[in-house]
């Protein structure tokens, strides 16, 4: 619970969070920074469960157990997407979006 | 935790031993010897598979976190048996292609990780472990993808498949972050009670639905679907259109029927819609379809159309149809990848116009590939036929008459693309068909199980009604 | 009394097809050829007999025939509904028996030579046989549908033996055109039995036709258009007896029949199967008569008088001798036809009834007998033209004596047949309506003056040089002849309102001195101008036809009828309904139903870039199926 | 085993027994075999048939029924009456006499028998059926077939012809899907189990809004197979690419299916809606015959020509059966059985032309009667029986059917009624237009020497014509035997 912060505040944060990763999923030509864009959904994702579980629901910690676990496979899964990232790049030595359209129709 | 309780997770803890024995035989077993990997490797999973049909209790674990009972022991069931036949289809292609690359066990355990993912997934008893074993059973999965390490196409079906899947798992989880705000908790057995039909409450499904949507493959959340099964090896393809798919069923149908059963007002409608699109567009999409695992892809995604006719229903009946066209729909697409694989193991050919004249040097083959490809398109007495009118009757029976309508006419659009398999195979001829050639025992075996599910599901009514007795465990 | 015996004479001729037909490429010509003839022998005796065992050992009840049927249920179509078989024995089937199986009798003998190294000999005697066989079963049906069982399988083998040299083109177009035009009239003759069927309970002919049942006395009770259904149906069944009898408008098959081998002609389409439509009417005459007190029957009086009047002219006209003979033909039967329309009921009203009946009867005899003369003449001359003729009667006397008698009978010359019954159907007439009196009068004095032109042209007129000289034809053609020369002379001597009148009850006619003495008047003027104008080659033909001009053209070329009907059928049901069919069948209906798949296919084609490779598309997708799958219910659903 | 399971089990039989075979010669002995032996089972059926409805008043008998689906109350259950009798004998004479005119078949003959017994087994299923699932299961057996056996064998367009087939004819049961359900789902309306039964759902009240909604359904999704106008597209082309036997089958027997379906499933279970919407199927119908007969006027195909009739003849099947009486029903039965007897002996004799003078184009042909003689007068006699000449199958039937059409007595029933008759003509002007061109007139010298008719074509000839002459001469047994087994469905149609 932060002082004059209210939940409404945080969530519209998070709510933005969320949509400037969608956005940024749609327009970055980059591989890689579509991953961050990723990054930012499962980040709002997080905030949200944690200030849900703050100041909506105190006696319990599973939203804020929730958002420890995102964390981490979100990494596992960063990971998993660099280095299939990384196997593309060795083939194709791009890491652009637009390589990445031979599989289509 | 007591021995009683590892016997409560039995599926998933022999799966485990099984995962630490395959890595303990890859440090172990010398490198010439390491195709014995594969015998090992299925010889373990057909005891896994067996031992799985042992009766087990209704018991919950992790205080609820975890909960199995005969129905979700069955939905198990059900999977291992498909990854068992998928892993005697796949030996041949394990054994020349991957051992000899030394990665013959990794393609195992990743494997059988996702499908402990899809245990966990399954027997979730709050959102928490449903998370985790969504993402255990696709992030492998994904890796599997990009499995061809020398192939670009494998690599980018790769590439889509993680970015897709992490989209999907974002957004589904914030749409879980909502459910959370508006019930207060993500225990199943909670939030059932303190669901309602708010705003919130709708926005937030449809976020998570949409997450579960991508995973079977729903319209409008199907397009990675098609580059992502074309790309893939095709046991990697198999697995996903197969197992993947069956297991986000499952655990949407008991979603659906217990923590949604409050927002069912809306989510019949949304499904509505959404069936009607995804077999359409499953459906249309295939019809020019050459690539043999692109066209299965479209063809899987009009099949999962027709899942969502028995969800719709909400029905017990509907329950017990989906689960039971969930068993037939696995071992009629298995038929189809396995004869797909067969040929393409031995030729390396995945198009069309290659199959032509088939029948005449492989009779049987084409024989399995006939069978398979009728029970998809609803053709008895392949099994298929049960499923779907099942189906019908679970929809037609809650007056969606109109909606099944569509759904038989979209079945007619259907045979039309799998005649023409069968067009290619049988009909026309070719001055230089694919040659006679002989399957390993293991792709027989594989083939002769998928053949004698699809006549026995069908014409013996016992399993439906065993299916339909246990489906009652979801209310 | 039994009579079911009867059944085997329609049945032998039948037992005879089945013989020859089914080991036609076994059983030797001559063989074959004995076997109808022996086998018709049978039928003609049976006949005989029966007709014995009939008029003279039956007793009459109130001095009235009895009728006497024999019959079996064949099949049922509704609780009281049903066809019968059976036999129906009374003076005009006994009548009709005698006159098939001796015409057939003697056709069979007359083929025996005419169709001699004909190579489809045997079949051609099974056709015979087939042919009798449904003659005879339609004459002693017991019921109408019986009857149009029968009526159909006469067509049939109608077409067959129209159809024999069916490596002409000329015969298979006029077997062709035979079937349907007298199908066509079928038609209307099935509908009208159907209705019967329904608004009476019953096809039998014993329950129909009695003057005091129900049906009769009660024709009223449903009208349709102002007219009673039953009048309309006798009107439907009329018009298909017109269609076998070749009545105008629906003649235009008989001239084109004589493509068929002549003993053929002479006997389906002279002497019994056109007269079927003769006898269907006198069959059902007590409706005809009863019911809305005659309606239906002036049109048959009508009809049949324009038929007679149309033929006779048209055959003045032509040179084919057996067209001659078959307008001939045409214009007979429409004489008859009158005959009955003109007829009343009881005792002597009932003239025109017996009279018709009796000229049926002795056409038949004299009407065979130049068909088979002319046959004899064709097969000596090998062609039917008139004009390759001439002065035969060097060469063919019996032949040509023949052919004179039965002229003589036509032409109504006492003491020839044809003036008897003749003579009794003018005073039917006479009686009945003054204009078609002098219709028949008409048409009496054309028959002579076409007649004899016919017989003079052949036998007498200019020399003809032949390229093989013709000779008599052999005794097996010849004694058919003879037999039938000599029952054109005696047959008007039968007393036959002693046995065939229309209510069953004989009565005595006398000759109507005055009124006879008008029509062979008339008849010998006709050959009178016949003989001035052909028995030696003048110039008055010529000078006549250019008199009549166009008339003459018309007349020639049949009134056009063959091209109007030609018109309908080719240009119109062919081009405008059937043409147009099989292209709305291929371009609209068939198109439609492709289109649907074609049509998919290209949505498929279409929506291809859809699928575009590129994942932030799918992706877009995917959060637009979100967002607006949330709106939809959240903003339209929730509530 | 009872004696109606053995209809099923026997063809099963045959085909486990094939697949054992090598080559034409063990192949076509098999199907001969196992053909025979349904025959003869046929026959003994009609005897035993007999003798049981002496004792047995029930509206089916030989019942038997096993519960399969017991959630649903689907159960595997059979009985037979006259009809499905009449029809199972139709079935049994086809197929063996498909087989003896497949005798020749050179290119994979076992696949091709084994299709063949395939689609004959669904149709023996369909016929004893009283269960609606497991009859909607034979029907589709049925069907299915028809796509490789045109397009493996037949001729010409023969993978488009088979896919239009397939799937119209697949469309058609799609719709007649939704019907069964909807029947199936209004079977508790009497408060009831809901049932697939027949003769159950017979006894029960569907509500007449859902009468209304699921007649045309099912109506239409069986009266496709039977070429109703205008649903009637593939039969041509189906018919045209397909070869002999398989044309022989599927228009002699399969095209049953709709009348026969229609009969028991669509007027039986539901006769208000049949009575609602008669008025126009009775159209459609009517449009039809006449339709069928004037296409088939102009065509050029041997196989067109008699497709298009069939179209006609059947078209004439659902009329009368719209008809709702017990003549025209009757007549309907009949017609369906003269019209596979019929059209299987044109589609025989058809096959045998074409394969000695590799043209079906009429105008082409010429003077047949001179060099195959006999072919060519069994043709003759089949056109006179197509155009219902008395003494032939066709007559009966359609004399049964025009008079039970004529007992409505209003003007639209009238007109219609008339139409339908007037067809009678056409198809007598289609029939000699045939038999002038291709049999008569002179022989054409590419046609000189075509070699004999050989015992097994002429064994196939004989099977079929052998019963289109005796239901013409002899109706009275059938039709009786027939119009017993209408009575409890028209009594129905009355309540």
């Amino acid at each position: 619970m932060i002082l004059g912060v209210s939940i409404y505040e945080i969530l519209s944060l998070t709510t933005i969070l969320f949509f400037i990763g969608i956005y940024g999923f749609f327009t970055r030509k980059n591989l890689i920074s579509v991953l961050m864009s990723i990054e930012l959904i499962l980040n709002a994702t997080v905030i949200n469960f944690v200030v849900i579980n703050k100041y909506m629901f105190p006696e319990k910690l599973e939203g804020a157990i929730f958002g420890i676990f995102i964390i981490a496979v979100a990494a596992a899964e960063t990971a998993l997407a660099i280095a299939i990232i990384i196997n593309l790049y060795r083939q194709i030595t791009s890491v652009e979006v637009d390589d990445t359209t031979t599989l289509k129709y | 935790m007591s021995f009683s309780s590892l016997l409560i997770m039995r599926h998933e803890m022999l799966l485990l031993v099984l995962i630490l024995l395959l890595i303990a035989g890859e440090i172990f077993i010398p490198k010439h010897k390491k195709s014995s990997l594969v015998h090992l490797a299925i010889f373990l999973f057909g005891i896994h598979t067996a031992v799985g049909f042992l009766p087990a209790d209704t018991e919950t674990l992790f205080g609820g976190s975890f909960r199995t009972n005969d129905m979700i022991h069955l939905f198990k069931n059900i999977l291992n048996v498909g990854v068992l036949i998928l892993l005697l289809q796949s030996a041949d292609w394990i054994t020349d292609k991957l051992i000899g690359a030394e990665k013959g066990t990794e393609f195992f355990i990743l494997l059988f990780s996702s499908l402990l993912g899809m245990y966990f997934m399954i027997s979730a008893g709050d959102f928490l472990m449903f998370y985790i074993g969504l993402e255990l059973s696709t992030l492998p999965v994904a890796a599997l993808v990009a499995f061809d390490a020398g192939k670009r196409k494998s690599s980018e079906a790769g590439v889509k498949m993680i970015l897709s899947a992490a989209l999907a798992s974002g957004i589904s989880l914030f749409g879980i972050s909502l459910l959370y705000a508006a019930t207060g908790s993500i225990y199943f057995d909670v939030m059932a009670i303190s669901m309602t039909s708010s705003s919130l409450s709708i926005l937030g499904f449809v976020l998570f639905f949409a997450g579960l949507g991508f995973k079977i493959s729903l319209a409008p959340f199907h397009f990675w679907t098609a580059d992502v099964y074309e790309g893939a090896p095709i046991p990697v393809a198999s697995f996903l259109s197969v197992i993947s798919k069956g297991a986000a069923v499952f655990i949407l149908l008991i979603l659906m029927f217990t923590v949604m059963r409050p927002l069912i007002d809306a989510w019949q409608n949304m499904l509505y819609a959404i069936a009607i699109l995804t077999m359409t567009i499953g459906n249309i999409f295939a019809l020019r379809q050459k690539n043999m695992k692109r066209f299965l892809a479209y063809s899987s995604i009009a099949q999962a159309g027709f899942i969502l006719l028995g969800l719709i229903a909400g029905t017990q009946l509907g329950a017990s149809s989906i689960i039971y066209f969930v068993l037939i729909y696995i071992f009629s697409n298995l038929a189809v990848f396995g004869v797909v694989q067969a040929i393409s193991n031995k030729t390396g050919l995945e198009h069309m116009d290659d199959y032509n004249g088939f029948y005449r040097t492989n009779p049987m083959l084409s024989l399995i590939m006939l069978l398979g490809l009728f029970s998809l398109a609803g053709i008895p007495p392949a099994a298929g036929f049960f499923g779907k009118f099942f189906l019908y009757t679970a929809a037609a029976s809650e007056g969606y008459y109109l909606l099944v309508f569509l759904a038989v006419v979209n079945v007619t659009i259907s045979l039309y693309y799998y005649l023409i398999v069968l067009r290619a195979m049988f009909i026309r001829t070719n001055d230089h068909p694919i040659p006679y050639f002989k399957n390993s025992l293991y792709m027989r075996l594989g083939l002769a199980l998928t053949v004698i599910g699809i006549l026995a599901i069908g014409m013996y009514s016992p399993i439906y009604e065993y299916i339909h007795s246990i489906s009652s465990l979801l209310n | 009394m039994n009579f079911s015996y009867t059944i085997l004479i329609p049945l032998i001729p039948f037992v005879v097809f089945l013989i020859l037909g089914l080991n036609h490429k076994r059983i030797k010509p001559a063989v074959s050829g004995y076997i109808g003839v022996f086998g018709l022998m049978a039928s003609a005796f049976l006949s005989y007999f029966t007709a014995y065992k009939y008029f003279f050992t039956v007793p009459k009840i109130d001095g009235i025939y009895q009728q006497i049927t024999h019959k079996t249920v064949w099949m049922n179509f509704t609780d009281t509904l049903h066809i019968d078989m059976g036999v129906l024995i009374d003076p005009i089937s006994i009548m009709m028996l005698i006159v098939v199986t001796t015409i057939s009798l003697l056709v069979h003998i007359y083929s025996r030579g005419y169709m001699k190294g004909d190579p489809g000999y045997t079949k051609f005697f099974a056709f015979l046989g087939l042919f009798t066989f449904s003659m005879l079963g339609l004459v002693l049906a017991t019921n109408l549908f019986q009857i149009y069982i029968f009526w159909e399988l006469v067509g049939v083998s109608s077409f067959l033996l129209i159809g024999y040299y069916y490596t002409k083109p000329s015969a298979i177009i006029a077997a062709k055109k035979a079937f349907i035009v007298t199908r066509f009239a079928d038609l209307f003759f099935l509908i009208g039995i159907i209705t019967i069927g329904f608004y009476t309970g019953t096809f039998d002919f014993e329950t129909l036709n009695d003057p005091t049942g129900e049906v009769i006395t009660n024709w009223a009770s449903t009208s349709f258009m102002g007219l009673s259904v039953l009048t309309w149906a006798l009107i439907l069944i009329f018009i298909g007896g017109a269609g076998k009898s070749a009545m105008f408008p629906l003649h235009i098959w008989l001239p084109d029949a004589m493509e068929g081998p002549t003993p053929v002609s002479a006997l389906i389409h002279a002497a019994t199967m056109v007269v079927a439509g003769v006898y269907l009417v006198a069959r059902l005459f007590p409706m005809y008569y009863f019911i809305e007190d005659g309606f239906a029957l002036n049109i048959v009086a009508y009809v049949g008088g324009f038929s007679s009047l149309f033929a006779a002219i048209i055959a003045i006209t032509q040179k084919d001798i057996k067209r001659v003979l078959a307008f001939s033909t045409m214009s007979q039967i429409g004489y008859m036809m009158m005959a009955l329309g003109v007829s009343g009921y009881d005792g002597h009203e009932g003239v025109g009834y017996m009279a018709s009946m009796f000229h049926l009867f002795t056409h038949s005899m004299f009407k065979a007998l130049l068909f088979l003369g002319a046959g004899s003449v064709i097969h000596a001359v090998h062609s039917n033209m008139m004009g390759d003729m001439g002065n035969l009667k060097k060469y063919m006397p019996i032949t040509n004596i023949t052919f004179l008698i039965a002229a003589f009978a036509i032409a109504g010359v006492p003491p020839f047949a044809g003036f008897w019954s003749k003579d009794e159907i003018l005073v039917a007439a006479f009686e009945y309506s003054k204009p078609l009196y002098a219709v028949g009068l008409i048409v009496a004095g054309l028959t002579a003056f076409y007649m004899f032109r016919l017989y003079f042209s052949i036998f007498h007129g200019k020399k003809t040089a032949y390229k093989h000289t013709p000779h008599e034809a052999p005794a097996s053609m010849t004694f058919p002849l003879l037999f039938l020369a000599v029952m054109s002379v005696v047959a008007g001597f039968i007393p036959f309102s002693n046995f065939v009148t229309a209510n069953k009850e004989p009565f005595e006619a006398h000759l109507n001195y005055p009124l006879a003495a008008i029509a062979v008047a008339t008849g010998l003027i006709g050959i009178i101008l016949a003989y001035v104008f052909y028995k030696n080659p003048t110039e008055y033909p010529a000078k006549c036809r250019k008199a009549f001009g166009s008339f003459y053209k018309w007349a020639y070329a049949k009134f056009y009828m063959d091209e109007l009907y030609f018109f309908v059928t080719r240009k119109i049901i062919f081009n405008c309904v059937s043409q147009p069919i099989a292209w709305f069948d291929k371009n609209v209906i068939d198109a439609f139903m492709e289109g649907i798949g074609s049509g998919t296919l290209k949505a498929s084609e279409k929506t291809k870039k859809m699928q575009s490779g590129y994942f932030q598309d799918y992706a877009m997708a995917f959060v637009g199926g979100v967002v607006v799958i949330s709106i939809v219910l959240i903003y339209i659903f929730k509530n | 085993m009872d004696i109606l399971s053995l209809f099923v089990v026997v063809p099963v039989i045959t085909i486990l027994a094939l697949f054992l075979a090598k080559g034409l010669k063990q192949s076509r002995i098999v199907a001969m075999a196992g053909s025979l032996v349904q025959l003869a089972m046929a026959f003994h059926l009609v005897y035993a048939y007999v003798k049981e409805r002496a004792i047995n008043d029930d509206i089916m008998v030989f019942m038997r029924d096993v519960v399969w689906y017991e959630d649903f109350n689907i159960h595997y259950a059979i009985g037979v009456d006259g009809i499905s009798v009449a029809l199972i004998t139709l079935t049994a004479i086809v197929v063996l006499a498909g087989v003896f005119i497949s005798w020749m078949m050179e290119d994979l003959p076992k696949e091709f028998f084994v299709s063949l017994i395939v689609l004959a087994t669904g149709v023996y299923g369909f016929f004893i059926s009283i269960d609606l699932f497991t009859m909607f299961v034979f029907y589709e057996i049925a069907v299915i077939p028809m796509y490789l056996l045109i397009g493996i064998w037949g001729t010409g367009p023969k993978e488009h012809a088979a896919m239009k087939l397939t799937l119209m004819l697949m469309g058609a049961s799609a719709v007649l899907l939704v019907g069964i359900l909807g029947i199936y789902l209004n079977s508790n309306a009497d408060g009831g189990p809901l049932t697939f039964n027949i003769l159950e759902i017979a006894q029960v009240n569907i509500p007449f809004a859902a009468q209304q909604l699921f007649f045309p359904l099912t109506f239409i999704g069986f009266a496709v197979l039977g070429a109703l106008f205008p649903f009637h597209t593939w039969s041509p082309d189906g018919h045209a690419s397909a070869p002999t036997a398989v044309s022989m089958l599927h228009a002699g027997v399969l095209m049953k299916l709709g009348g026969y379906g229609v009969f028991r499933v669509a007027m039986f279970l539901l006769p208000e809606g049949a009575m609602d919407w008669s008025w126009f199927f009775i159209i459609l119908s009517a449009t039809g015959v006449i339709y069928g007969a004037l296409g088939a006027v102009r065509q050029t195909d041997l196989k067109y020509i008699n497709a298009y009739s069939s179209v006609s003849h059947l078209g004439m099947v659902l009329f009368a059966l719209l008809m709702l009486n017990k003549t025209a029903w009757t007549g309907a039965i009949l017609q369906s059985l003269s019209h596979g007897f019929m059209t299987a002996l044109f589609f025989a004799l058809i096959g045998m032309i074409y394969g000695r003078t590799k043209t079906r184009d009429i105008y082409k042909l010429g003077g047949l009667l001179k060099v195959i003689p006999f072919i060519s007068v069994v043709y003759v006699i089949a056109g006179m029986a197509s155009l219902g000449l008395p003494g032939f199958s066709g007559f009966t039937a359609e004399m049964n059917i025009f008079v039970g059409a004529f007992q409505h007595t209003d003007m639209f029933h009238r007109v219609a009624t008339i139409v339908s008759i007037s067809a009678i003509v056409v198809t007598a002007v289609y029939i000699l237009r045939v038999i002038g061109l291709m049999l008569m007139g002179p022989v054409k010298s590419e046609f000189k020497d075509l070699p004999k008719v050989r015992w097994y074509e002429v064994t196939g000839i004989l099977l079929l014509l052998i019963p289109i002459t005796a239901l013409g001469v002899a109706p009275l047994w059938i039709s009786d035997l027939i119009m017993e087994s209408i009575k409890p469905f028209i009594q129905g149609v009355i309540q």
